[in-house]
């Protein structure tokens, strides 16, 4: 009878636990919880215990901890600080400590709380009032003369930051796709220099081997020059031509190599 | 009527201008052909632009609303603008006109509360207040829907964003301006729209340094702000 | 007003009616809610359909007919319905009611962002930023708009013209000034960008790095640019 008694009671106590820890989802961060929790002490807010809210709080977290039910890290950031507070709050003041007093930081948790609750009960009340398309309502035909048509273009503000993001992080999400007509890989560079390397006896600059009108746009131009770079360093692993660079950024020089 | 067209001819009297401006009794029928082909709240400036040289849509707009008391329309103020909407009591004459506003969640109603009331509010103010981190979306949808848009930045460290209600916010909620807010007033003598930092504390601890960052620069710009970049952990994955 | 009611009551007297039905004064304040609400003409069946019982929409359409009458707007008979219409003598004010609004080509919004975010800049960084060229249908288009307007030419060979925004642009996107437009940061934050981590954070600076570089210089002798927001608005508040 008595093992009936406290496995019941045993089985209601787990269920109203459960029934907070679920409600955990239904709370909107640490000071929402806060609030729910202040108003068991149905006292204005000004009036608050916070050292019986913070107990509150903190036998929550507990109790969650038991049930080993993950808490979002701001829940124990929050009960961390509130079990400090506590301390502060049942502890004589630290002459040595210049910090706040436990006082000053309840009194501040306590505005946070009343702060919020104001905000939710405006809120409510904004959205009680007579709203357009619901209660009240423009212009259903807006009038327009169809004889003179002007097209004008319009774009919203989000349109516009829009069309940055995307330009500025195309290379982010743009499946990587070469541009192929600004660019000469190195393939076609050493075709290229196959063909003409033969003709080159005698030292000349590597520029002269490039494509005609490939300097026009610098774009093209750098990939030209990387790709001809790259094209005589093959061919002269090769042991086809022989290179040579008469100081650091002078122009490099190219001839076959006979034999 | 008489009387405004008297007037109307008065002031061109004292002042010449160089066409005739048209009697008063005119321009508020401009007016009010104007306010009604248009959806949108129309400013003084705009109908001005619209009317004939020398009109005076003030003075128009005045005569224009005194008339529509008592209405199945009304001549409302949105803002610096004004626009004719049907007078509420009469919505239950219009479900098939109702638009069926996208449910907002609760963050995104305490958002737009928060940045009607505290405006112009950045991310961390709003983070601060409602003591958790605004998720994607909230402020995103409440940009779409066109009642908050982005204020100056905070001359502050960092130099955050902030947001602000729009005309069109106004417009949605019929309220003539941010000061006519529902229970502003209370708000503001009760304090709780100071931006209150939180007590200092010694140094080494996060939470209260955390929550000075949120606090600064909300009205002075001369403290050390770190901006919105250390706000709380994100309320949902969403 | 008070005749209208009387005369109601007088209709109602002579066959009472299962409710009481308004009185005509507030009947027709309904009728003229629905006339300007609805985007359709309303034939006298749809308007009764949408009265109250026992209400008489012929009659209180033709109260509103005359309480119209010599109007800037007037009810008018369209075939078998009733709308509200612009009084036919002021038309010439609706000319602007006539424009017909087109969302701006990708092109045209890209180049308005980078002249934005980067000004002042030249047709070449543009091309530069977009990885395309810029056709002049574009750019013409944005000058048209007045959104975008000839800067200081570069001091560079080719002194080429650079291109900033304007304060009509300022107006349109709601804006203080080009230095309040959000950062990449706050792009992100807002949700209007993919939230996914940059592949290499490094390689994204060196690219804002190599685009400062770029535009470093051009506005060092533009203090005198004409004002609006001589400098880029800062990337991503660090």
């Amino acid at each position: 009878m008595a093992e009936v008694e406290s496995l019941s009671a045993h089985v209601a106590e787990r269920v109203a636990a459960e029934a907070l820890i679920v409600d955990v989802d239904g709370f909107e961060g640490p000071l929402d919880l806060l609030l729910t929790l202040s108003r068991t002490q149905k006292v204005d807010l000004r009036q608050i215990s916070v050292l019986a809210l913070a107990r509150q709080y903190l036998a929550f977290v507990e109790r969650a901890k038991q049930l080993r039910i993950e808490l979002a890290a701001d829940y124990l950031v929050m009960a961390a600080w509130l079990a400090f507070l506590k301390s502060r709050l049942l502890l004589p003041p630290d002459p040595e400590d210049d910090g706040p007093s436990g006082e000053e930081l309840a009194a501040h948790l306590a505005f946070q709380l009343e702060r919020l609750e104001a905000m939710r009960d405006v809120a409510a009340k904004l959205m009680a009032r007579d709203q357009k398309g619901r209660d009240f309502f423009a212009r259903g035909l807006p009038e327009r003369v169809e004889r003179i048509r002007q097209v004008t273009y319009t774009a919203t503000l989000v349109d516009l930051m829009q069309a940055y993001a995307r330009i500025r992080t195309k290379d982010e999400f743009r499946p990587y796709v070469m541009d192929r007509d600004r660019v000469m890989t190195m393939e076609e560079a050493l075709d290229r220099m196959r063909g003409l390397i033969g003709f080159a006896g005698a030292w000349t600059d590597l520029a002269s081997y490039m494509p005609e009108g490939w300097d026009a746009d610098p774009v093209r131009r750098r990939s030209a020059t990387a790709s001809h770079f790259a094209a005589s360093l093959e061919l002269a692993k090769a042991g086809k031509i022989e290179i040579r660079q008469g100081e650091t950024f002078a122009p490099i020089q190219i001839r076959r190599r006979d034999g | 009527m008489g009387d405004d067209a008297d007037d109307a001819r008065g002031d061109g009297g004292a002042n010449p201008p160089l066409f005739d401006a048209p009697p008063m009794a005119e321009q508020e029928r401009m007016v009010e052909a104007i306010l009604f082909a248009t959806a949108e709240p129309m400013g003084v400036a705009d109908l001005n632009a619209r009317l004939p040289h020398g009109c005076d849509a003030g003075a128009a707009l005045d005569h224009l609303r005194r008339r529509y008391e008592g209405r199945g329309v009304r001549v409302v103020r949105v803002g610096d603008a004004w626009a004719i909407r049907t007078a509420p009591d009469l919505g239950f004459l219009m479900s098939r006109e109702t638009t069926e506003t996208r449910k907002l969640s609760r963050a995104a109603i305490e958002t737009l509360a928060i940045v009607a009331y505290h405006q112009p509010s950045t991310r961390a103010e709003i983070e601060e207040i409602r003591g958790v981190a605004v998720s994607r979306g909230t402020i995103d949808q409440l940009l779409e829907l066109e009642w908050i848009r982005f204020g100056r930045r905070r001359q502050t460290p960092g130099r955050p964003v902030t947001f602000v209600v729009t005309q069109e916010f106004l417009d949605h909620f019929g309220l003539e301006s941010a000061r006519d807010l529902p229970g502003l007033r209370d708000l503001r003598a009760a304090g709780l729209l100071e931006n209150r930092p939180a007590p200092d504390q010694t140094e080494g601890d996060d939470k209260a340094a955390m929550q000075d960052d949120m606090f600064d620069g909300a009205g002075v710009a001369d403290e050390d702000d770190g901006g919105d970049g250390a706000g709380p952990p994100e309320e949902d994955g969403t």
